[in-house]
């Protein structure tokens, strides 16, 4: 078996060297193993508040920033946790911010919905859907500004589409050529409503001809190469034209919209999840990695077990966390001293 | 009387104005086939059909707007927001053109219009999704604004506001949703603008509204037991128009006063509550009136933070023993 | 020459009835005459406020309304009196409205940039850009609820197709099929900004292909005829088929954003202005008419004089008609009783 | 000391602040090539070009967000809206963006950002144009918010708001840019968070911010010459944080005091400062305090009746006669 150092060339899956091929399968399977570990933490009661998995959709967050350089920005919704610990964060800081804790990657400020870890240009974690879309506008923006080639990259769901936020974005960032790479997720669902029902065009990507010099393509959001190659070319575009890029992955997510919400049931049958399950990004990845002998089943075993290792070991870490103390109340509403409201406002307190 | 949750009150509020009038329909976020983010329009779809229950792309501000359209040719939208959090992003098509159209068209397009979804805080969920937003609307002329406390005062309320000629912005507690109570078998309504005193008591007035009442109600519960200090609790109910004279009323009578809300202290509801009182009450005033409110932070996610930024019984407590120099 | 009760046919312009053609005029004719008084009586300080001038655009107006019926519905933005006369409202009450007086439409309460008159189902008026567009939604959205066949014309500026209610109404329009008219006014400016410099597409109704099943079409707006031609096609669609179009109307205005605003200088230039006046929508309707032996240069000054005495008149009940008096300030805050602030908050006013 | 504008400061400030630092840019509607609807960005275009004086589309919330993007990774955007009018479509993106992001990012992501614009009424621009937005924005903790009165205020307030870390909320007064007034000549900075008294005065204080300053002065000489009653003027200056210690200071001394504002009265920056003096200076006051702000009915177009809306002096000199107990 060749050594992860080697560059497997040729009909080697994606072109792409071992080392790129293992550190997204890992990106993967350190998401679906969190994520699991995640909802048995909430179903204890240790984690609260909204609480949004990934399952199912690992291929868009591994293989997107996957193509991205160190120095490049990202930026998502509230459905956070992968993105988070794909571009780098440890699965300590994101587990002590989903247990609420003092070394949370937000100090427990945030929670679930709201990672964010300036060291890796980790944006966060919005929580108003479609919000955060002129934000990375803004990003793309001062990476012009400062005549950079960085990139900035932007996740969000489907049902974004239909807001203006995303209209109003996409425009701006379109005009002014801004380095900005949109991506959808598109897993067909915003909560318990189908995309087809709210939105008045059929595929998703083709929103994109309402802005002249945008690119838009369409992959196949549950296979991980496929994403990483359009990223890739997309960051390629936004370095050296500057141009945005709108990048439709078509995906779906297994289980409930949040932790509140059943898999299925209400707006979607157990059939479809079934047989949304059996293009799973994972296995297949997986499937097709060993076909090409790049790895072997057991490979697979021992990094899924390092993995959970890792994950176990995060919520050990988070739960010997300490919760944050009264003194972190007033400590980061602003940048400068503030104690709450003048004289005694809050005196009773 | 039943005993019903204030879900089913307010369930019930929209089954019985939408059988009354079919000119009512209701609009917002999976309102429709999923029932609701928090299931307070359980089974209208199947009831009334998709033009009366209309599920809604994640387009506040436009289908706030829609709705002004509508109630402007004489239909009566309820807009439900799946939180007042989002409501942010229409918060021109409520201020500038549901409570400006009645006005600027001088009398000739009134807006029957509800905006209705649940406010505050709830359990851990952080800063951009626990907003108290009640003094952002009751700021507004040609607003009416309503926040209820109980299962009672939901149903009559949102019946009110139903049938009300003008945008009523009707603010629900995310955390009040299972609480139960006794609601009137027949016709109930409420008039908007009339508070009520939900727990006579002769020492100290207590202010409060919507999830506050029920924290005013313990602390008021604790001073009669510890103390012996007998706190008069006054459910504002609506915040606009602001029932001063039952305040003013009450505090006449106690000499002093407890205004509590939920949100931010900085000309939030309590702050006009207080110079209602001392303007019309200033002589009866033994002492300062005292306010309690959230603390002046955005929403920490870490529960241990957010019980000590939204206000429990405790600082209420305080707060009555300091207005009766008992501190 | 024909008679005004005489069908013409043929050859006559657009094939419309003689009766058709004189109101299409008088409705250009009636909107210029009526700005021009508005402009004298702004200067000499009669008028206050932002006052938005319709002259050079009127073919849209004229055209666009005429082909409408009665109880259709019409909607715009703040650059409303034309489209407030063409609809039927009296010269009287559109100027005294200007004028702040009892007897406007609004009673005062509106000015130049809220005219409304619910008898001919005229809805404003509306001042801050592109939020009349989803109230426009909500009237079509009413008119499938009651299952008639009206339908609502919506007019508004090219700088709303930047703006997020923009796309939030054309999608809802879209994907409910509702009988909703959206007309683009396209004079090439928002206030000062030249469209090109902030729409990242070239021509505006492409704009449209962002929403399956919106039709959208450009014409001539300075051709009163291609416009009465297109919105008459998109009335009998939205009546039919109940589904919206969105037509771009391409004009110019002649004179500044407002009344504050120079007709050129600082982004355009005084060239450009005049090059646009030739093609006035007003003199090349008259030519054709005239050509076409519909009437003579007599018959248009006879029709001119006559407007020009009715605007005078206008103004004169304008002057004449009371200023609001106190008890109107709290009179239409509220449907039922209203008195202000309550105990005394307004005691020192 | 030079005498300028209140618009020739503004621009002062954002040329100053945008030589010294290049990381500041200014965008917004007709910012550049039109030098800003109210010419308060003159000949930045020229000197700066398009990146840093950037005109952008009718998009308040696009641009907003976009504001607060370039502010997180380090650029310090000032984001001009015409009128704060228009700044109700950008609320989400004020309130639930910047003012929450430090907070939720646990003090990673600060946000040097300024929104600032005109706001109050200026000549008959009626309901939707003519708006007093400065509680909804002083309610938010995360926000900073400054509405000066003077030129010299202008200057030295926007200089210091482009230097602060956090968001501020810039209230400028659209009737108050051809205002003239002494500035000094070198670098001028005024703190965030401090009032200042503009006249002084022993018999009452009168509290006012912006334009309402004005107002509040020309009462004071008229109490001064026909009733010989001196007022002290305390100019809030900013509105978050509140300077409530001079007030107080104040009123301790003259025992009496009216509160003054341009907008609606319920839940107004005047209900904060009364809670905050009855609360303090309770037993320092001879009389309750009285507050006159804007009626609470959205504006009307007619001229005779906006001057009945928007507060001259004669309500406040009737007021300070209440409080002095001369009415
Ligand atoms: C403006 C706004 N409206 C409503 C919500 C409530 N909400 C949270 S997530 C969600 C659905 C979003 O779906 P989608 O964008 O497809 O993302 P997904 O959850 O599928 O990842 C809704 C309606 C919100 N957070 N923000
Ligand atoms: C949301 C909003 N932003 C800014 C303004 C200020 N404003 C009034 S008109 C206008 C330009 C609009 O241009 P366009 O839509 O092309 O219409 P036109 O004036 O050309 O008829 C602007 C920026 C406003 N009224 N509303
Ligand atoms: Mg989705
Ligand atoms: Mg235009």
């Amino acid at each position: 078996m060749a050594s992860t150092e080697e560059t497997v060339v040729g009909e080697a899956p994606g072109g792409l060297s071992k080392e790129k091929l293992l550190e997204l399968l890992r990106a993967m399977l350190l998401s679906r193993r969190f994520e699991e570990k995640t909802a048995e933490s909430y179903q204890m009661g240790k984690i609260g508040g909204f609480c949004h998995l990934y399952i199912g959709q690992e291929a868009v967050a591994a293989g997107a920033i996957g193509a991205l350089r160190e120095d490049d920005y990202v930026i998502t919704a509230y459905r956070d946790h992968a993105q988070a610990l794909v571009r780098g964060m440890s699965p300590n800081s994101v587990m002590s911010e989903l247990y609420g804790r003092i070394d949370g990657c937000s100090r427990g400020a945030g929670g679930s919905m709201h990672m964010f870890d300036k060291s890796v240009n980790f944006m966060g974690g919005h929580g108003i859907v479609g919000t955060h879309l002129p934000i990375a506008t803004g990003v793309g923006y001062a990476i012009r500004y400062r005549q950079t080639d960085q990139v900035c990259l932007c996740f969000f769901g489907d049902s974004v589409v239909n807001g203006g936020p995303f209209h109003e974005a996409f425009n701006m960032t379109a005009k002014w050529e801004l380095p900005v790479i949109y991506i959808v997720e598109n897993n067909s669902y915003g909560m318990g409503t189908d995309i087809d029902r709210v939105a008045a065009v059929d595929e998703l990507f083709t929103r994109a001809c309402a802005y002249a010099g945008k690119r838009a393509e369409q992959v196949d959001g549950q296979d991980v190469l496929a994403v990483y190659a359009a990223v890739e070319r997309a960051a390629e575009r936004a370095r050296t034209e500057k141009r945005p890029t709108f990048i439709e992955a078509q995906t779906y997510r297994y289980l409930g919209h949040s932790m509140s919400d059943p898999a299925h049931g209400v707006y979607r049958t157990r059939e479809e999840v079934a047989e949304e399950r059996e293009r799973d990004p994972i296995n297949t990845f997986v499937d097709k990695l060993t076909d090409a002998g790049v790895l072997t089943d057991d490979d697979v075993e021992a990094m899924d077990k390092e993995i959970i290792d890792e994950v176990e070991a995060a919520a050990e870490f988070a739960e010997a966390s300490p919760v944050p103390g009264p003194e972190e109340v007033y400590a980061h509403v602003y940048s400068d001293e503030y104690r709450g409201g003048p004289d005694g406002r809050d005196a009773w307190r | 009387m039943a005993v019903i949750t204030y879900r089913d009150a307010l369930n019930r509020a929209l089954r019985e104005e939408m059988e009354r009038d079919d000119s009512v329909f209701l609009l917002g976020e999976e309102v429709g086939e999923y029932d609701g983010a928090y299931k307070v329009s359980k089974g209208l779809l199947d009831q009334f059909g998709e033009w009366r229950v209309r599920d809604t792309p994640i387009a506040e501000n436009g289908f706030a707007g829609l709705g002004v359209g509508a109630a402007m040719v004489g239909l009566r939208p309820v807009v439900e927001f799946m939180t007042w959090n989002f409501a942010l992003l229409a918060y021109d098509a409520i201020v500038n053109s549901a409570a400006k159209m009645y006005h600027m068209s001088g009398g000739q397009y009134n807006v029957p219009i509800v905006f209705r979804g649940p406010g505050g805080s709830a359990l851990q969920l952080a800063a951009q999704h626990s907003q108290v937003p009640d003094p952002w609307y009751a700021n507004i002329p040609g607003l009416k604004v309503c926040a209820p406390a109980t299962p009672a005062d939901a149903l009559g309320l949102l019946k009110s506001a139903i049938r009300d000629d003008d945008p009523v912005v009707f603010i629900e507690g995310e955390l009040l949703y299972n609480v139960k109570g006794e609601v009137p078998d027949g016709e109930h309504l409420v008039p908007i603008g009339v508070a009520e005193v939900k727990r006579p008591g002769a020492d100290v007035t207590i202010v409060a509204h919507g999830k506050m009442v029920h924290v005013a109600l313990q602390a008021a519960e604790h001073l009669a037991k510890e103390l012996e200090v007998e706190a008069e609790v006054v459910d504002l109910r609506s915040l606009r128009p602001l029932d001063t004279a039952s305040v003013i009323e009450s505090v006449q009578r106690t000499h002093r006063a407890v205004v509590v809300e939920e949100g931010w202290p900085i000309s939030g509801i309590g702050a006009q509550v207080v110079d209602d009182i001392q303007r019309e009450a200033f002589d009866s005033l033994d002492a300062p009136v005292a306010r309690v409110s959230g603390l002046d932070v955005p929403m920490h996610y870490a529960r241990s933070l957010e019980k000590l930024i939204v206000p429990g019984p405790e600082p209420v407590i305080e707060a009555v023993k300091h207005v009766c120099y008992l501190d």
